[in-house]
């Protein structure tokens, strides 16, 4: 089956491993994800202002190019690319005059917005179209005795509007995980912002709270913690390395994306490239329990 | 010019829709003049005749309100008044009345907030239609 | 110093413009505290999100422009997720790094990020923090 | 023609505000049939009505329009102004020109010319008016109570006390509502069993008091002063005459359920006294849980009963009563914790409401009023308390206040202080309402003397860690983000109406808000009573109270109701349906459209008539006739027809 699909910027570059390893897996589910054509950035972080139009044309561009291809749906990755998305297509579609206003700026591009094309995440399409009892018939490699964490962030669950399941008590990525045979716990900070772009400005913040957000999965019992966003992903395995040298007693915990893992227990495997994509190595607690 | 303001006639039954425009009174909220009311005890005594009355007499808009289905003081009358009303919508289009200008809307003794905001809303309706035209052919 | 107060100054035109731009009535809020109780960063911030409500309340905006709150804020919602009134307090803080942005404010220095980083960071924090953080 | 009067009232400026009441007063003194017309500050008042009744006699008025605030009010005031001056009561007409004109405009040329015409129509109805006489019907001196909380205690106990009878109903198997699970009640800390029981006690005593316990109330048919209520009693399967509450059946039963008493924190067998002074005092048997019924796979108890008290084959049983009034006291619920997604949604074992930590601090209670949590029975040392949860939260939750949280609360802190000498209550708040007598100084009190700490702010979200409960708070007063591990969170949750009485109050037509909350005929003025007449509040169904308020509101329910029962028969209004003998074809339609049964047909004359008791007025009949022979009293259709013109021509 296909499923159109929208990449986003990081997914080409310092999270290939997401986009490499997501395409594998749903191959082994019999889809296919297929890349649209013609995207550009989705704007990356939405703007709140109710006068921001301009700033929304980026991610509103990409719904008209989907339509224009005659796409109703564009399955998306990135937790940041889902969120922006959603959220520019609720602001011009809910307000007429928005719309109008939207449709005169691009009056270039030939073609009309209607507000057709529906965003989902793939956590989603995993959820309820592959459905996770399918996943569990089609796994080889049970991922048993590996306690995973399920990190969210913000994104998947906020506004609540858009969260992609119960925004104070998801259990999404923990279902995911049991269907592979992981013991997916869910940590008390698993909703807790990582200081998403302030990594940049502020990294004194990012660094507490990726000691704070490791250290309630560690105490949880996780041994791993998966996520769906690359700038979760950055903030939560790169900035370990600070981590560690502010905190002493802190313990580093490998970070996945969670369709590496998926590969490995549907008999992808684990590819040496994804590695170099890491900071904590990944590699040790996947041989330590035997997966790899 | 003179900004049009329409003439609704509005049948408010005592228990519910009545009280609910007191209480919206009560809470100051506004809403335009243009509503006049005419209590009666239970929507179900509004006979169909006296909208029709109501238009050919000049009136631009008829609104009915009464309790929610289920909630009738006297049980069951806003089952007549839903049916009764189904069946003047058709007539008026047989008759060559507008049916749009007639409003039925089930208001609580405690919805003060939907009195007033029905009110505005079917102010603001009717007053896109403009005039009524039935008041200047008088047919029957 | 006593911070004096008098009708001009509780309805100033930048509290309009809060309000516009984020689309929020600042008399809303009650002063129940959730949005601070949850904010995951409130531990950096000079004042409170709470605060920022109150603030708003009677006009003290000069406090609000100059705080370092709203650049400290992630805009994780949270606040605005879990508001017993509604309002979205993240599109408050938005509104107020606006109105400094349009001045050409703002505290991201491109200069200042460490090559390191750069070479790391993912696209999407790099133009993040440059749509929140610079005019 | 008539000589009218009609009297604009100013109602201070809540009218003349926004109608120019001079201008009115010329405009109208033209109308025909206006004999005399006036403008006064305050109608309502003693000079007010004065004023009417002076004019009556000086211009020889025959009917009088009040135009002023909506006829709820002072409809029947004025009405009585009238009678006083021997003019029919149905010689007045009043125009709503404040709730329904001056308050909802603002534009004083619109809303004078709006009163204008509600005082025409006023007038055009007024013209066609009869004058009529109460219908007098019997009145049935006994009275239902709706639920045996402390509310409908006290209404019962007053009302039998006053001499008349009382049905008193109660869905569960025993009187006593929530206030039996309280332990200690503030403000002055009586243990609530205590001055409780002896209540409960007088009811199954008093000899004008029929209790019918584990029962419902199927319907209430009839109107004020001659209702007919249906009663279904479920079946105890103990027969209370011969069961000697000896408790040899409960050891054998194999089957164990989760404690309403006890709010689920301790464990009660199928067959069950719901607590040791159970009134009345017999066991039950839960179907729903029991072995015994169908297929009979147990008869343990059955077998262990000496004096053969069970009998497994019991079905309901329905009664029909008379009676002459109602009165509501079906209580509350708390908000279900399991709504509360930031504080855990109810998984967390020592996340508590507000009532399972009554029981835990009661002598009954499961831990025998010893404090120790539930999950693993340690004693609790850190304790927060959460207030307004669920309340004042019109986003996520309920928009109002619970009124009685901020007091339970301080009174639990000070409770757990008393028997945790070294453990540390903390309480979040937005607001301490204390607002009754020696409320405030109890508050400040357990303050001083028991170093309760309050954060004033809420709690944003609840992690459990371990055993301990991590609180995310917040103390707006000092800018500080505070972090709790607690042993133990016990949640204000708000009060909402009890749930099982939506049915029926719902079944009975009574106006609820919409919160769920009996609506009372006016707020401040009539709040015992309901608008449709012979129905009368009590407790917390009409809005969350503490046991002060509920007991005096009981108290001023039962008031009314012997005022009602102190007549010797009960007016009815006359204004009813009428058949015109020369139109009506005897079709028969009004029969069966008429909701009261109020309509029948005169086999002989082959014509329809009206029961004047029965009817109610609603004038379906009259819209139903295919004929035009039914007519409304005061309420024609030509009178309606006459006002209609008032409004379309303009
Ligand atoms: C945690 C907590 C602590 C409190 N502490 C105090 C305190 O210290 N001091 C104080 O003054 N107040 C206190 N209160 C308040 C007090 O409990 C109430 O004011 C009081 O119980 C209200 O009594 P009621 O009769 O209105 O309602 P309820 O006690 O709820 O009684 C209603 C009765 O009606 C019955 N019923 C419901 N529906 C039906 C039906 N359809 N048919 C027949 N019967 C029905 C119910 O079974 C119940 O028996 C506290 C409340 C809570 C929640
Ligand atoms: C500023 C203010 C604003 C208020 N606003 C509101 C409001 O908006 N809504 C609301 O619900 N409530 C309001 N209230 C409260 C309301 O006024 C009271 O609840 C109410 O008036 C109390 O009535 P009462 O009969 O108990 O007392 P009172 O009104 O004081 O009446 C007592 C009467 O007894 C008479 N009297 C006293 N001693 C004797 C004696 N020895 N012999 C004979 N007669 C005696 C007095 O002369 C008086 O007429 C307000 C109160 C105040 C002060
Ligand atoms: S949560 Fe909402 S109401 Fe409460 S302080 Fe923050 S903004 Fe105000
Ligand atoms: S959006 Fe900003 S202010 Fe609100 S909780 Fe997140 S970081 Fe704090
Ligand atoms: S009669 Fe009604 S309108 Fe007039 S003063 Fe009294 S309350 Fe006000
Ligand atoms: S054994 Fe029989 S008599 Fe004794 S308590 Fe049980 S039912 Fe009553
Ligand atoms: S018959 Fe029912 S109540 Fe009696 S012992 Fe058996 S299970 Fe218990
Ligand atoms: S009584 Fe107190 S705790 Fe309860 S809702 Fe009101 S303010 Fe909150
Ligand atoms: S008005 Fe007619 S339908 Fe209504 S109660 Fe009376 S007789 Fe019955
Ligand atoms: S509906 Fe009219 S005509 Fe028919 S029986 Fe009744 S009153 Fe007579």
């Amino acid at each position: 089956m296909n499923l159109p699909y929208y990449p986003g910027c990081t997914l080409k570059a310092n999270a290939e491993n997401f986009e490499d390893s997501a395409i594998k897996v749903m191959e082994i589910l019999d889809y296919q994800l297929n890349e649209m054509k013609d995207w550009v950035c989705c704007g990356t972080v939405f703007s709140m202002t109710t006068d921001d139009l301009m700033l929304q044309l980026a991610s509103i561009r990409n719904l008209l190019r989907a339509e224009e291809q005659n796409l109703n749906e564009l399955v998306v990755l990135c937790s940041m690319c889902y969120n922006t998305l959603q959220r520019a297509k609720k602001f011009i579609t809910e307000d007429e005059e928005n719309l109008n206003k939207v449709n005169d700026l691009m009056y270039k591009e030939n073609i009309r917005y209607e507000g057709t094309v529906d965003i989902v995440h793939l956590l989603t399409v995993l959820k309820d179209r592959v459905t996770f009892d399918k996943i569990k018939e089609k796994v080889k490699k049970p991922l048993s005795s590996l306690k995973i964490g399920g990190y969210y962030g913000c994104l998947l669950v906020r506004p609540k509007e858009f969260a992609i399941d119960d925004f104070e008590d998801p259990t999404i990525i923990e279902d995911l995980f049991s269907s592979l045979g992981a013991d997916g716990i869910a940590f008390p900070y698993r909703l807790e912002c990582c200081g998403a772009y302030q990594t940049i400005t502020k990294k004194d913040v990012t660094i507490k709270r990726t000691y704070e957000i490791i250290s309630s999965a560690r105490r949880a019992g996780c041994e791993a913690i998966v996520t769906s966003c690359p700038l979760c992903a950055f903030n939560l395995d790169q900035r370990q390395k600070e981590t560690s040298e502010e905190f002493v007693e802190f313990e580093q915990m490998p970070v996945f994306y969670f369709t590496e893992l998926m590969s490995v227990a549907l008999g992808g495997g684990w590819n040496k490239n994804w590695t170099k994509l890491h900071y904590v190595n990944p590699e040790q607690i996947l041989k330590e329990k035997g997966l790899i | 010019m003179k900004e049009y303001k329409p003439k609704i006639v509005c049948f408010l039954c005592k228990w519910c829709t009545s009280a609910g425009a007191d209480l919206a009174g009560t809470s100051r909220l506004k809403y335009p003049a243009s509503i006049l009311p005419i209590r009666v005890m239970c929507s179900s005594r509004i006979d169909p005749m006296f909208v029709v009355k109501a238009f050919l007499n000049g009136a631009d808009g008829v609104f009915i309100g009464g309790c929610h289905p289920g909630d009738c003081h006297y049980h069951e009358g806003n089952y007549h008044t839903r049916r009764r009303f189904a069946m003047l919508t058709k007539v008026f289009d047989t008759l060559g009345l507008e049916s749009k200008r007639l409003k039925l809307s089930w208001i609580s003794a405690s919805e003060g907030t939907k009195f007033a905001k029905v009110s505005n809303e079917y102010t603001e309706k009717i007053k896109s239609y403009g005039e009524n035209p039935s008041k200047w052919n008088v047919f029957l | 110093m006593s911070y004096e107060i008098s009708r001009n100054i509780v309805k100033n035109e930048l509290v309009d413009k809060i309000e516009e731009l984020s689309g929020q009535n600042v008399f809303d809020c009650y002063q129940c505290g959730t949005c601070s109780a949850g904010c995951p960063v409130v531990e950096y911030m000079d004042i409170m999100p709470n605060q920022v409500m109150r603030l708003a309340q009677f006009g003290a905006t000069e406090d609000l422009i100059n705080s370092k709150t709203i650049w400290i804020c992630s805009a994780c919602l949270q606040c605005s997720t879990r508001c017993p009134k509604g309002i979205e307090v993240a599109k408050v803080m938005e509104a107020l790094r606006s109105i400094n942005l349009r001045k050409r404010v703002g505290t991201l220095d491109p200069n200042k990020i460490e090559t390191e980083d750069l070479q790391d960071l993912p696209p999407i924090a790099l133009v993040g923090a440059f749509r929140k953080l610079t005019g | 023609m008539k000589r009218i009067g009609v009297f604009i009232c100013h109602c201070g400026i809540n009218i003349k505000g926004t109608v120019e009441v001079e201008r009115l007063t010329e405009e109208l003194a033209q109308y025909p049939g206006v004999a005399y017309i006036e403008n006064y500050i305050f109608m309502c008042s003693e000079p007010g009505q004065k004023l009417i009744k002076d004019t009556i006699i000086e211009h020889k008025l025959d009917g009088v329009v009040v135009a002023a605030c909506s006829p709820t009010l002072h409809e029947t005031t004025f009405q009585d102004a009238l009678e006083e001056m021997n003019i029919n009561r149905h010689q007045l007409e009043v125009a709503n020109i404040r709730e329904q004109c001056s308050w909802v405009h603002d534009d004083i040329e619109e809303g004078t010319r709006k009163s204008s015409l509600i005082i025409k129509t006023a007038l055009e109805k007024l013209k066609l008016n009869d004058s009529l006489t109460p219908i007098s019907a019997p009145l049935t001196k006994r009275v239902l109570i709706i639920g045996g909380g402390i509310a409908g205690i006290q209404a019962a106990l007053d009302i039998a006390d006053g001499g008349y009878e009382v049905i008193l109903v109660e869905k569960e198997p025993s009187i006593g509502g929530h206030m039996i699970q309280l332990s200690e009640t503030f403000p002055t800390l009586d243990c609530s069993q205590c001055i409780m029981t002896p209540k409960m006690v007088a009811i199954n005593k008093h000899k004008n008091i029929k209790l019918y316990a584990n029962s419902e109330v199927e319907s209430i048919e009839g109107f004020v002063g001659n209702f007919k209520v249906s009663i279904k009693r479920k079946p105890q399967y103990v027969d209370p005459d011969k069961c000697t509450i000896c408790d040899d059946c409960t050891p054998v039963c194999p089957v164990v359920v989760p404690s309403e008493y006890d709010e689920g924190m301790s464990w009660r067998k199928a067959i069950y006294i719901p607590f040791p002074q159970s009134i009345p005092a017999t066991f039950t048997i839960d179907t729903e849980n029991c072995l015994g019924f169908n297929p009979i796979a147990c008869t343990k108890c059955s077998d262990a009963c000496e004096p053969d008290a069970i009998d497994y084959d019991k079905k309901p049983e329905y009664f029909e009563e008379e009676i002459g009034a109602v009165i509501v006291a079906t209580g509350f619920d708390l908000y279900p914790v399991e709504n509360m997604a930031e504080y855990g949604y109810g998984k967390y074992p020592d996340v508590l409401d507000g009532l399972q930590f009554e029981r835990i601090l009661s002598a009954t209670g499961p831990t025998g009023g010893e404090m120790h949590r539930p999950s693993d029975g340690k004693v609790p040392k850190e304790i927060v308390f959460i207030q307004c949860s669920g309340s004042r939260d019109p986003e996520r939750h309920l928009p109002y206040c619970s009124r009685i949280c901020c007091m339970y609360t301080i009174k639990h802190a000070k409770l757990y202080k008393h028997k945790v000498h070294d453990g540390q209550p903390y309480i979040f708040y937005i607001d301490i309402r204390s607002g009754g007598k020696r409320y405030e100084e109890f508050v400040q009190q357990a303050v001083s003397e028991d170093g309760i700490v309050y954060f004033r702010g809420k709690v944003a979200r609840i992690y459990k860690e371990a055993d301990k409960m991590i609180v995310h708070g917040i103390d707006t007063l000092t800018s500080k983000k505070i972090e709790i591990k607690a042993d133990m969170v016990v949640l204000a949750m708000a009060i909402v109406p009890n749930v099982s009485a939506a049915k029926v109050i719902n079944n009975l037509k009574l106006n609820t808000d919409e919160n769920g909350f009996l609506i009372e005929a006016h707020p401040k003025l009539r709040p015992v009573e309901s608008l449709q007449s012979g129905f009368y509040l009590a407790g917390t169904a009409q809005g969350p109270k503490d046991i002060p308020d509920t007991v005096s509101q009981a108290s001023a329910a039962a008031a009314k109701v012997l005022a009602l029962l102190s007549n010797d028969e009960i007016s009815h209004s006359p204004i009813v349906a009428i058949v015109n003998e020369e139109l009506c074809s005897g079709c028969g339609i009004c029969v069966s459209t008429c909701p009261y049964g109020a309509r029948e047909l005169d086999e002989i004359k082959k014509i329809a008539t009206v029961n004047d008791v029965l009817c109610e007025g609603c004038g379906a009949c009259i819209t139903a006739c295919p004929s035009s022979a039914a007519q409304q009293k005061n309420l024609t259709d030509e009178q309606i027809v006459n006002m209609i013109k008032i409004y379309s021509y303009l």
